[in-house]
């Protein structure tokens, strides 16, 4: 039965490791019909949502687990995979267990969690520190130490795109690393406006400053461009989400001798447990219901998610695979999260709407250097106070 | 002698009416019924789905305290102003010259419209390249020589809008130099001969005797630029994205992002009623000059 | 004296030849009227008098000064359109200022010649508005007026009646007769309308094809057309044609057609004199009589067909040699449909064409 | 006259002026006047701004990747190539689809055409029905129409979806059709409108004495004059229709997609390095369609403006 | 027999009153000719007739039925346009086949039909040609032709005449006439050329701000128009008004002015009689004698302002009582500007009308 999937990978990276979700449903017997919609998922979003609630939803979709999805559910147009979940022992596999809790509500499973994801990571060129002439830094201080001598070496200190979900993402990558994911959850979970705007936060700020300082003369749009700019030397680093290392994969390039990750910025070694999951609009043809179960077998399967996350560069939801064949720094990841140093991410904490309200003021100050970091901080604390 | 009887009014003219149904169904249930029902819940916290929860002005408080809603419309505003002035004077002038009786009129012509054949995704990626520092205009400049030369307008928060503004022009003035030429046409010959006896020089004749004649062409003119202008959202998200930060944000930007990205629909709804509201209070004092008054048949 | 002199004046738009060498010559203070069907180029004409159109050969003189490659406004000539070509959104004084103001005209001098002009058209209560709330005579004043203000030798007026409706276009006709005897400056006036050429004309332009057939005073042209064109263009009703044939009889010249035997010894010949041979007979209608009876050297009995009572004159259709042949008769004396009637006329009022060139005779 | 009085009438002004030759014939014209250069000056200046990002495109998708990363963007190709071409029309991929913008294209070419033709006649009897038969009431669905052609296109995307969604639409392209007969429908209305006001209103008269209903007079008399005003409609409907991507992206399915959104994906699906003559080469193709319609019909097109848009 | 009733018919526009409660009662076979300046509401009556305009209120009978509600189609008539309305894209068989196909007739029929309009018309050779390959008067030909196949008992015409030019018309206007005399139909026919009104109708209507004036036949109204807007808007040139005062005299009414005195011995007042008071004085230029000396009840000396030469005839132009004057004399006798004479007329032949109403007395 043909199944139409959709989601936003389409780098080159994320378009390999998906294919090798549709090349095992295709083995089902089934078939994947790709649905990539390009951009990124704020493109893709949209589409999708008008597609569930204009009633020509599609078989399965790509949503970050969390609350982007959460009314849908609410409003029940999403499908109930309890049955299988059960079946399937879902709750004994994925570990963390965090993970199938936001696809968990009121008891029931909606949605299929398919890698792990985490956001705080710096990628360092080891080639720029080379030609610069500094050793390649082990943490954020040191990087920012190292600035001046990238610049003088002609190289761009930090690449970073110039969309917004990647400058706030970089501000939350900044926050984890530097006041831990107590403060975080501070900030986020419990959305407590003195906590944001307090002298802790204010540290960020100032790193974030010092981030935008450094990025100063990043010019490229998306992430991958960026990624592409670490890659060939030309920029010192980049604060990137594990998905940039399919990237450099794709280009051939070797942890620790071409390129150097730092997970938590080498200051606070904890990896979110944010990511990518799979959701089943609910369908009236039982030939695709049928389908959209086989998938859902497939996602979860062991030699799919070995194949896809090597791929991705992402970590597996299943805690039972072997990925010797993994590289340096999934190592490292695999190895936080072994230790259990899990936090929740953004996208399971904050409403899309204060997602959106934070790229704004993220991207504003980056682009505005006449935006103080006290005035920024002092509107991100507004915005924490008035978040659902 | 037997006295037919007044036909009932409803009946009257029965086929035009079933012929405008698809009209009427349009204006009705679409452009009315999505305008109140934008209104209406524009008033609600609906978020990822519609729902009737009334939160009284909330919305709008929000939306009018937002750093970016308020860059959105001056950035409107400056680009509006600007284009409308400048694809105006550009489409004019244009069609000026090209009524000067020259040889490869149809030439010209073409290779002004042509633009308007592509869409403002096209527009946006030609310009955003040919602007960019790295390959376009400033590249080739300073490989010239002019090592300190910057001209970098998507790059720079203070004149993106600028920037944004030469591919918009590029794309729409050839529309407005058609209606142009088209209204220049219309001019009585004899108003130039006069204007040639009476020893007028030709821009004087064009200014304050062509100009204020053309004035229903220049109407005509206005609606259909400022129609394009409320609505300008590809250009800025093919060339900028909105960027560089929020520096070319629009209003047209920030409803979409708000409905559909933050699922926010209430935030999105009440951003679209402002602008429908604008939009009213240019159309409707135009509607009424344009339509209210003459009535035919 | 000689005002506008046309020397040779060819005109082509593209391959269509639409002034054909084309002469005339204008005395200072004369009026002339060219007239002529749709298209004979008499706009052309008056459009390269003005220097609006450039010729394609020949020469203008305008007082002596050959202007041919002349600006417009610098030829002293004043022109009046016939869309009147008023600038709409000036006022009536704006119109009249605007060029002066551009010839750069002194403040006073202006105000002193707009006064004169608008006292002269009595548009005084006018000044301060608008073309469009003026009515089509007002506005055809005011169209004057902005030539008159130029204070020029030289005025063209295009059809400058020809939007206006019957009862105003013969009262401003006389308006501008009597400006014509008030300021005694040449006018050379276009229209195709008869009656406007012959009450307004010192001389009148007859022009077919892009040539003037026929170049002299309103009488001479009515009684004395130089072809058959001319001839049918002027006189309303039209001149009644009866084809036939000249020949001798009785040692006599006759024109006889059907059944028709016209002796013409009254009718003054050309130069080259009788010429027997195919020719068309020519009669005004109102050089017929009706049942007088006696005294026509020529009468003949017919019925009448078509009564078209005109007011004051009626017009009677009957048939002479199985041809149309109308009458004109003061409205008491009409005969009705069906009548016998006998028709009579003088042959010395009558034209004689050749039928083939169209020649007088 | 004879050539002693002509020389005899003109005087010595004339024997003074510049050329030495008395005046005659048509006024003298350099080719190279300060009007020519002026105006031939300006056009040719401006026709170079506006030819520039279309020489640029075309150069651009006529190079190979690594001439693009070292030259300027203006220099034209050293080596030519329809690598660039080839896949973006056959190969560019996006997610796991790899048949470039050839699928898009046939399905724009399936949404544009029962588009272009619905929009057109129900656009045009709309006119027509404004024009010649109004009924009360007529001309404020005509108001209300003319203000939807300023109305954001996003803000009525959601009420739009949930109408599609009632109707049971929603995802076909039949749905899609209707989106564009309703965004076309203002702006042609009103050309057709205006230009069916601009007929004389006898004609219709004596249409109605013969005989001739609504539809009659419409099919018989107004469709066969209205040439003009249809090349207008049919331009700006195919180049709009073509040229869209919002309702595109949100109201077809991926199976579906318009040529436009297949661009973007394309366009934005970074892999890797940015193959910029690909990109140009996709942007080329998708506007061919318009562009070509453009160049042939652009003289019929400023004609129907000037017979039907421009007329209030 | 009534052939077109229309019953106190009114139609506004909006809030403008364009018809107030028109009545008029068409006789089978009659020619009636609305006449009146434009604006009046001439077309607007017609289209009411043809039901091309729902009236606001009254009725329109044709051949005794009610057709107030009925469609053009419907109601027995054939209209024909200024603008000749012809079908731009249809050769001239296919314009005057329209109708009748839409009527569901043979094809036999419908042939029969065209071959008898198009022989009465002579349009046999222009059948299969398209509109835009016509002469102005060739289309206005298929125009009528048009109407007249429908074989209908009730022509309407509007301005038919008024986009050709003057030979034309009279020409075509000759050809109304007789295509009237040979159908027989009943003709409405819309003008505000007078000639055409004074040579074609059996009866004018002249109409003024949606009323009708005056109800009458040509002569009637031409010699004793009701008011003196009728007796300004008929003849060409138009009636000479003088303004004064009727007084008693040595027992006799008289007219009086700024040192004229009028004898109205002759004239036939009303049914109300003479009364004293303000009233105005209107003679037409055709009923004035010119240096006739004797005879003239009432004579007068002037001198000649404008002399308008208009072929057979001449128009004098002179001051009475200060007053515009003109005359309307044979051009054989005309005088010249600067000549003194004497004008005389017999008041018989005048029109006297009320200062204030314009009524006549
Ligand atoms: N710009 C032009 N290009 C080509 N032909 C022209 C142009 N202007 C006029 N003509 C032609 O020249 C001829 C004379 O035109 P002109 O306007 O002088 O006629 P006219 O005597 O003034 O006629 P009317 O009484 O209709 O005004 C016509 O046959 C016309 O078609
Ligand atoms: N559709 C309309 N809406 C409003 N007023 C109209 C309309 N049609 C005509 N009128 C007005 O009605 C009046 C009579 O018009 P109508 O066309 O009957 O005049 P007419 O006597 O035929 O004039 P003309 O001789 O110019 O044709 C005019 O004042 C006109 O302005
Ligand atoms: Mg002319
Ligand atoms: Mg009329």
């Amino acid at each position: 039965t043909d199944l139409e999937v959709t989601h936003w990978w389409t780098s080159g990276g994320e378009a390999a490791a998906v294919a090798e979700f549709a090349k095992a449903f295709d083995a089902t017997g089934n078939k994947w019909v790709d649905g990539a919609i390009a951009g990124s998922g704020d493109t893709a979003r949209p589409v999708m949502i008008s597609r569930i609630t204009g009633g020509d939803p599609m078989g399965a979709t790509q949503f970050n687990h969390g609350r982007q999805a959460e009314e849908l559910v609410q409003e029940g147009l999403m499908r109930d995979f309890t049955e299988l979940a059960a079946k399937e022992n879902w709750t004994g596999l994925i570990n963390p267990p965090t993970l199938l809790q936001n696809c968990t509500l009121d008891g029931k499973i909606y949605c299929v969690p398919v890698n792990i994801h985490s956001w705080q990571w710096i990628w360092l060129s080891n080639k720029a520190f080379a030609d610069a002439g500094v050793p390649v830094p082990k943490n954020w201080d040191e990087f920012v130490a190292a600035g001046p001598a990238l610049e003088k070496a002609g190289k761009i200190p930090l690449a970073m795109g110039k969309q917004a979900w990647q400058q706030s993402g970089a501000l939350n990558v900044l926050m984890a690393a530097i006041v831990g994911p107590e403060t975080f959850l501070k900030v986020y979970k419990d959305k407590s406006a003195d906590v944001a705007g307090g002298p802790e936060i204010a540290k960020v700020f100032k790193a974030a400053d010092d981030a935008r300082k450094l990025a100063a003369k990043s010019n490229v749009q998306n992430w991958n461009e960026a990624t592409a700019m670490v890659i060939g030397g030309q920029a010192g680093g980049q604060i990137m989400g594990d998905w940039a290392q399919g990237e450099f994969q794709v280009a051939g390039q070797v942890a620790g001798k071409d390129y150097t990750c730092l997970p938590g910025l080498g200051l606070n070694a904890v990896i979110a447990t944010g990511g990518d999951a799979f959701y089943f609009p609910k369908l009236d043809d039982p030939e695709k219901s049928k389908a959209q179960e086989a998938l859902a077998s497939v996602l979860m399967s062991k030699e799919a998610q070995v194949a896809f996350n090597l791929k991705k560069g992402s970590l597996p939801v299943r805690g039972d695979v072997d990925l010797t064949t993994a590289n340096d720094c999934m190592k490292k990841g695999l190895e936080i999260l072994a230790a259990g140093k899990t936090m929740q991410w953004t996208d399971e904490l904050i409403s899309p709407d204060t997602t959106q309200q934070m790229n704004d003021l993220m991207s504003e100050f980056f682009s505005t250097p006449s935006l103080t970091a006290e005035a920024a901080q002092a509107r991100f604390a507004e915005i924490i106070g008035a978040a659902d | 002698m037997a006295d037919r009887t007044r036909p009932s009014g409803l009946f009257k003219n029965v086929n035009a009416k079933i012929a405008s149904i698809p009209m009427i169904l349009t204006a009705l249930c679409v452009f009315l019924g999505g305008t109140l029902w934008t209104v209406v819940y524009s008033f609600t916290d609906s978020k990822l789905l519609p729902r009737l929860r009334f939160v009284g002005l909330d919305q709008y408080e929000r939306l009018w305290s937002a750093p970016r809603w308020l860059v959105s419309i001056e950035n409107l505003a400056v680009y509006g102003v600007l284009s409308l002035i400048l694809s105006l004077v550009i489409g004019f002038v244009l069609a000026a010259l090209l009524d000067q009786k020259i040889r490869f009129e149809n030439t010209f012509r073409t290779i002004f419209l042509y633009p308007f054949a592509l869409s403002f995704v096209v527009t946006g990626l030609v310009w955003q390249w040919i602007l960019n520092p790295q390959f376009g205009i400033q590249h080739i400049v300073r490989s010239l020589g002019f090592e300190s030369f910057t001209f970098d307008p998507l790059y720079n928060a203070d004149i993106v809008m600028y920037g944004i503004l030469i591919a918009g022009l590029w794309q729409g003035t050839g529309l407005v130099m058609c209606l142009m030429l088209a209204g220049l046409r219309g001019i009585d010959e004899d108003i130039w001969k006069a204007a040639r006896v009476d020893g007028i020089p030709m821009w004087k004749t064009y200014l304050f005797i062509v100009i204020p004649m053309m004035r229903p062409v220049f109407i005509t003119t206005l609606v259909i630029i400022t129609s394009g202008i409320v609505k300008l959202y590809d250009l800025v998200v093919a060339q900028t994205g909105g960027g560089p930060g929020n520096a070319s944000e629009v209003p047209a930007k920030y409803v979409y992002e708000f409905m559909f990205r933050a699922q926010n629909l209430g935030q999105g709804f009440a951003a679209s009623t402002m602008m429908l509201l604008s939009v009213a209070i240019i159309i409707i004092p135009w509607a009424y000059l344009e339509f209210g008054g003459k009535r035919r048949g | 004296m000689t005002s506008v002199l046309v020397k040779d004046v060819s005109l082509n738009f593209g391959a269509v030849e639409v002034l054909k060498s084309l002469n005339l010559d204008v005395t200072e203070g004369e009026f002339i009227v060219l007239l002529g069907p749709s298209g004979c180029g008499k706009s052309t004409l008056l459009n390269c008098i003005a220097g609006l159109l450039d010729v394609s050969a020949g020469q203008i003189f305008i007082n002596g000064k050959n202007v041919t490659w002349e600006e417009p406004k610098d030829r002293g000539i004043g022109m009046v359109f016939q869309s009147y070509a008023l600038y709409p959104q000036m006022s009536v004084e704006g119109n009249l200022s605007f060029g002066l103001k551009n010839a750069g005209l002194p403040k006073d001098e202006i105000a002193r010649r707009i006064a004169r002009a608008a006292s002269i058209l009595q548009i005084e209560p006018l000044l301060k508005r608008r073309p469009a709330a003026l009515s089509g005579g007002q506005r055809q004043r005011v169209a004057i007026g902005r030539a008159l203000v130029r204070d020029v030798d030289v005025f063209l007026f295009d059809e400058p009646l020809s939007n206006l409706d019957a009862k105003l276009r013969s009262e401003l006709r006389v308006e501008i007769k009597r400006l014509h005897q008030k300021l005694g400056n040449t006018m050379i006036y276009v229209t195709h309308d008869q009656i406007e050429a012959m009450t307004l004309a010192d001389r009148i332009a007859v022009m077919k094809g892009g040539l003037i057939q026929q170049l002299d005073a309103p009488q001479a042209i009515y009684g004395k057309p130089v072809n058959r064109f001319v001839a049918g263009f002027i006189g309303s009703p039209g001149m009644n044609f009866l084809e036939g044939r000249l020949e001798p009889r009785d040692g006599q010249p006759r024109f006889v057609a059907d059944g028709l035997d016209i002796p013409l010894a009254t009718y003054a010949f050309d130069a080259a004199g009788f010429r027997p041979g195919p020719a068309v007979f020519g009669m005004r209608p109102e050089h017929v009589g009706l049942n007088s009876g006696t005294g026509w050297p020529f009468s003949s009995a017919t019925t009448v067909e078509v009564v078209e009572p005109m007011g004051s004159d009626t017009l009677v259709w009957a048939r002479l040699a199985s041809q149309n042949f109308t009458v004109r008769v003061s409205s008491e004396r009409a005969p009705t449909v069906g009548d016998q009637i006998v028709i009579g006329f003088d042959p010395l009022r009558a034209s004689l064409f050749d039928a083939d060139t169209g020649v007088r005779l | 006259m004879s050539n002693s009085e002509a020389s005899a009438v003109a005087s010595p002004a004339v024997f003074a002026s510049s050329a030495g030759v008395e005046p005659h014939g048509p006024r003298p014209r350099r080719a190279i006047s300060r009007r020519n250069v002026i105006v031939y000056g300006t056009l040719l200046v401006v026709a170079i701004y506006y030819l520039l990002p279309l020489y640029v495109m075309v150069v651009t998708s006529l190079k190979g990747m690594p001439e693009i990363r070292l030259g300027n963007i203006f220099s034209p190709p050293v080596e030519i190539t329809f690598e660039p071409w080839v896949k973006a029309w056959a190969t560019a991929c996006t997610g796991l689809n790899c048949d470039g913008l050839s699928r898009g294209f046939w399905n724009s070419v399936r949404i544009t055409v029962p588009s272009v033709i619905i929009s057109i006649a129900i656009a045009s009897v709309n006119g027509y029905a404004l024009a010649n038969w109004r009924f009360k009431g007529s001309e404020t669905f005509f108001a209300i129409l003319i203000f939807g052609a300023f109305i954001p296109y996003q803000v009525m995307l959601y009420p739009i979806v949930i109408i599609l969604r009632e109707i049971g639409l929603y995802g076909s392209l039949w749905g899609l059709v209707i989106v564009h007969c309703i965004f076309g429908m203002p702006i042609l209305t009103l050309l057709f409108r205006n230009y069916f006001t601009s007929v004389p209103e006898e004609l219709f008269k004596a249409a109605r004495v013969d005989g001739a209903g609504f539809w009659g007079i419409y099919l018989k008399i107004m469709l066969p004059m209205s040439l003009p005003i249809f090349v207008v409609a049919l331009i700006i409907q195919i180049t709009g229709i073509w040229n869209d991507f919002l309702f595109g992206v949100v109201y077809t399915r991926p199976d579906t997609y318009p040529m436009t959104v297949q661009l973007n994906n394309i366009v934005n699906s970074v892999q890797g390095v940015k193959e910029y003559n690909v990109n140009m080469a996709a942007t080329l193709l998708t506007g061919l369609v318009p562009l070509v319609i453009y160049f042939i019909s652009g003289k019929l097109f400023v004609r129907g403006i000037a017979a039907g848009a421009v007329k209030g």
